[in-house]
């Protein structure tokens, strides 16, 4: 089997791009047919960053299908990660930064699964990990850069990498590996049923992932009509051709926020940084039977958190646009 | 303690030191914590036209009292910005040179500014594994930086477990040689003193003290023999207008406790 | 001329033969004037959901009839649109393997379906400079490509004076050689007759004729000597439907004079 | 003096950009002074493309001031292009495509200059300059590249590239040199004083070239207020930071298009092809007399297009937000 974190060959990378169905067909599904496109042991790119816009609601079905052996990618990683380590799912991870948070302290469920060594912790700079999907985004085999030499980040990943003397100007440079994720996973505020996708706000790295990515799976806070897209298109920041599966979650980022729409669920999100740091492998079991395992569907999920603090999070969610 | 002396924790310290670093004009590269609340200050005590920069993909925002994000890439971080962009375009304004100054919060220092936010041990077999890099390593490898620490010993290391971010590396010559041509560190904040860097040898050297802190103490909570410049100054204390604008942006202190 | 086949210009005749050549749900990349018109055509006849995408920046427009472009770079381009995005990132879709078809109008191509639209005589002391490649290199170079051209002796000639947008080259495995490890050329459609390429020579077959067109009227206005496939078809002529559509997208007659 | 098309090294970017003022200060100017910021000799890059959101009022205001041996590079260059070098401010273009055009046949304008030897055209491949834009905003020497090979087009830049074999995948690759021009000039349909800039519908390389020169011009249909900005600042394409002058200039691309503002003014277009077709020669030379040389101010060259053309183009321009 390849390496999905290794180069994907051009010739490889055309053939599978040709292969998808890229027409303008609707690709409305439930989050459980979505989650099943998704497939053992595929890297999967997480969009969002940090506590913002993660695609939660996908997370949780995958945690449910109990689906093994993902590399999971993103630009930071939050409690989102804590989770997919803890449940199982995933024991590799690439980013530039994991923890739930710096209000909340050093991850001590990171720090259980990475330091005994049951998982593995890929770290790249920022910038690098957005280069490295963007290179991917783009076709081309790596992307040149002027960061990550001379520290320990660079020396931990220099196997992956390559340097360059720049054939231009004789400068230093070091080549980044492209990223082409198996899938990639993103929560977005508007997109149609063919996947067109609007994000408002923070984009983080989303629209590299996606460009990059061999499948798209896109959760959505509202399912809207492709005659709205196309009255501003240049909003339209997500191409549906790209995309394979459409899902429409309200508050879908939950616990997390989703820009405009609704802030972090910060009670939530201080109540599970309790239950991990008193004991993160029986706290990360509880959270994940509570709030994964035992509820069926999104909206029990949903109930968990709350009427209160949902209409909490929207109306500081909201509260952005006001002047 | 005399009672016309404003008393403040060592994080507002730091933030008053660090924001009366700040030009106005400046375009700063900030972390979330100490960095965000020390150029929010500067932004409204002597610096209104400084811009920040959040590498969640922010540009030009002004952050509301009381509404600290909890992170960089959060929509707190967008209040009354002039863009928002991808996080790899705000990155790579770095790597264009748009940037004035980094500035950003540490775990671990040497002599030479190296910064290690990954592993406290072997990084092979860590004691700690820490949260990472996040944007530190691509802020410092391409910025002039400010940092903003605690100064106590076990931070403060003769020579850091992994180089997260890149300091002068091993000094003189080093980061250039390695690649890095520009940026460097420019000063270290603690709630002891100033802390500069030697042009040649690039090493830390302390610029002043903080009012009623003494050589020794300084020496005591350094892991290395730090020098002490020749024109070694004392800084002001914070004043009262400092410290107000300072608890109006942070009153729950978040930041600051 | 009977009175039961609908009359057509050349121009037209190219839009209609070509149009029969996409398929729903392909992702098309066109150039303007017949290309453009031919795409609209497909899409309001037999391939609804067919992509069209511009160089211009524009995915999934539907184009307005009468209202036809005279660049792909103008907001006509982007009549609901599914996406507007910038030029370089349009054009990397085709890198990145995204695009089913490129597809453009050539001023001169040779036996391999090299295709020059720069210079007519010696490229370093021109007797005509031409506009230049615009997209159409990159589209040639990086996708499967559809050609729409007057069938003239000047245009098909053995070698062209410049290679603007690479065909297959000088033949055999030249394209690939040259570092060109996808695309070429699929089909040129002209007014006489429908063309492909020999799987190993890449050297221009004519799969069909259009009707009432004879092999020597072929030879005769093509500048060297052009293969014929072993199972030669005719091609069923433009139909009212097909026209009447076409008629009411250009009826200015813009691209179709 | 280093050649303006060769890749910067990177000290020098670095310098030129730190000495740039990037505060948030007002920057409003007048045409005149805006166009005295660009230098004899400055490659000068110019914003859209064809004949949309050309920045024509300062190209006005350069020819009117008699600039000289500019090297004016653009994605594809129209009629604004035949000004330059009649007008004689440049003698030597960067561009993939040069006609007025595709209607209006290949320009004899162009044909005259560059076939008599008296200007130079650089031909690269439409993704290649906008490559090399972007390797200049992003602040690295080159772009790698699968474009430009095996073909004339690479062949007469060769020169000017490099070819690599890629270390991760073996691939044949293209190495494009970055550009960073002097001076870009841009114009948009909203900006505020400071210089951010919103730009609605087709984007072009505008963006990238904004990031990548070292002076930023910037014409606007409307000047707005900063607050207007910051209500959608993920609306905002060019910051403020990038830009040293701002002209409010309404129906600043006349006869050009400006998106959702007004189309082409194509019987001025008709007219202009009609005169050069008859004699590029003196055919340019009237009409730069009686538009740029004899108009005193903006407002006297729109009133060469008169009122009736202006509600024309208009009305043509608001229609693409009909439904």
């Amino acid at each position: 089997m390849t390496d999905p974190l290794q180069v994907k060959p051009y010739l490889d990378l055309r053939a599978e791009t040709q292969a998808r169905d890229r027409g303008l067909k609707e690709k409305v599904m439930s989050l459980e047919e979505a989650a099943a496109l998704v497939c053992d042991g595929d890297h999967v790119a997480i969009g969002g960053s940090t506590i913002s816009r993660t695609p939660m609601a996908m997370i949780w079905a995958l945690i449910r299908q109990g689906r093994r052996k993902l590399i999971a990618s993103r630009s930071i990683m939050s409690h989102e990660g804590d989770l997919l380590l803890a449940s199982g799912v995933s024991s590799h991870v690439v980013t530039s930064w994991f923890s739930q948070g710096i209000v909340w302290g050093v991850s001590k469920v990171m720090r259980l699964h990475v330091e005994s060594g049951k998982a593995r912790f890929d770290e790249w700079s920022h910038m690098s990990m957005g280069l490295r999907y963007r290179a991917g985004a783009m076709g081309i085999p790596f992307m040149p850069t002027r960061s990550m030499m001379g520290s320990g980040v660079g020396e931990r990943t220099r196997s992956e990498t390559h340097e360059m003397t720049c054939p231009f100007s004789g400068d230093q440079l070091v080549l980044l590996p492209a990223l082409n994720p198996d899938v990639a996973i993103i929560h977005v505020q508007r997109a149609d049923a063919y996947g067109n996708a609007q994000i408002d706000g923070l984009q983080f790295m989303d629209i590299d992932i996606a460009m990059a990515a061999t499948k798209v799976i896109l959760t959505t806070e509202r399912l809207i009509d492709n005659a709205q897209i196309r009255r501003t298109p240049d909003r339209t920041r997500i191409p549906f051709f790209t995309v394979d599966a459409v899902v429409e979650v309200p508050f879908g980022c939950a616990p997390h926020e989703c820009y405009g729409t609704y802030e972090p669920f910060f009670d939530q999100m201080d109540d599970y940084a309790k239950q991990v740091s008193a004991d993160p492998e029986q706290g990360a079991a509880n959270y994940l039977k509570e709030y994964f395992y035992d509820t069926a569907t999104w909206q029990d999920y949903l109930e968990k958190f709350g009427i209160a603090a949902m209409l909490d999070a929207s109306r500081r969610g909201r509260s952005i646009y006001d002047d | 303690m005399m009672t016309d002396k404003p008393a403040c924790t060592a994080s507002e310290l730091l933030a008053v030191m660090s924001a009366r670093l700040l030009n106005d004009g400046q375009i700063v590269f900030a972390g979330v914590g100490i960095p965000l609340l020390a150029v929010t200050l500067a932004q409204r005590l002597h610096a209104p036209s400084l811009t920040i920069m959040f590498e969640g993909g922010v540009i030009g925002p002004f952050i509301e009292p009381g509404k600290l994000p909890p992170s960089t890439n959060e929509q707190r971080c967008t209040r009354k910005a002039n863009m928002v962009l991808p996080i790899t375009d705000v990155l790579l304004l770095l790597q264009r040179g748009y940037i004035d100054i980094g500035f950003m919060g540490g775990a671990q220092i040497d002599r030479y500014g190296n910064l290690n936010s990954s592993f406290i041990g072997d990084p092979d077999k860590p004691k700690i594994r820490l949260p990472g890099t996040g944007g530190g390593n691509d802020i410092s490898s391409l910025a002039n930086m400010i940092v903003a620490m605690k100064h106590e010993k076990r931070r403060f290391v003769a020579e850091v477990d992994f180089v997260t971010s890149p300091g002068f590396l091993t000094g003189g010559t080093s980061r250039i040689d390695a690649g890095l041509v520009t940026g460097g560190m420019f000063r270290v904040v603690t709630d002891l003193a100033l802390i500069g860097f030697d042009s040649e040898s690039r090493q830390m050297s302390v610029l002043a003290l903080h009012e009623g802190v003494t050589r020794e103490q300084v020496l005591d909570n350094t892991g290395f023999d730090l020098a002490f410049d020749d024109t070694l100054a004392v800084t002001a204390p914070p004043s009262s207008d400092e410290l107000a604008v300072l608890r109006e942006l942070d009153p729950e202190q978040l930041y600051t406790a």
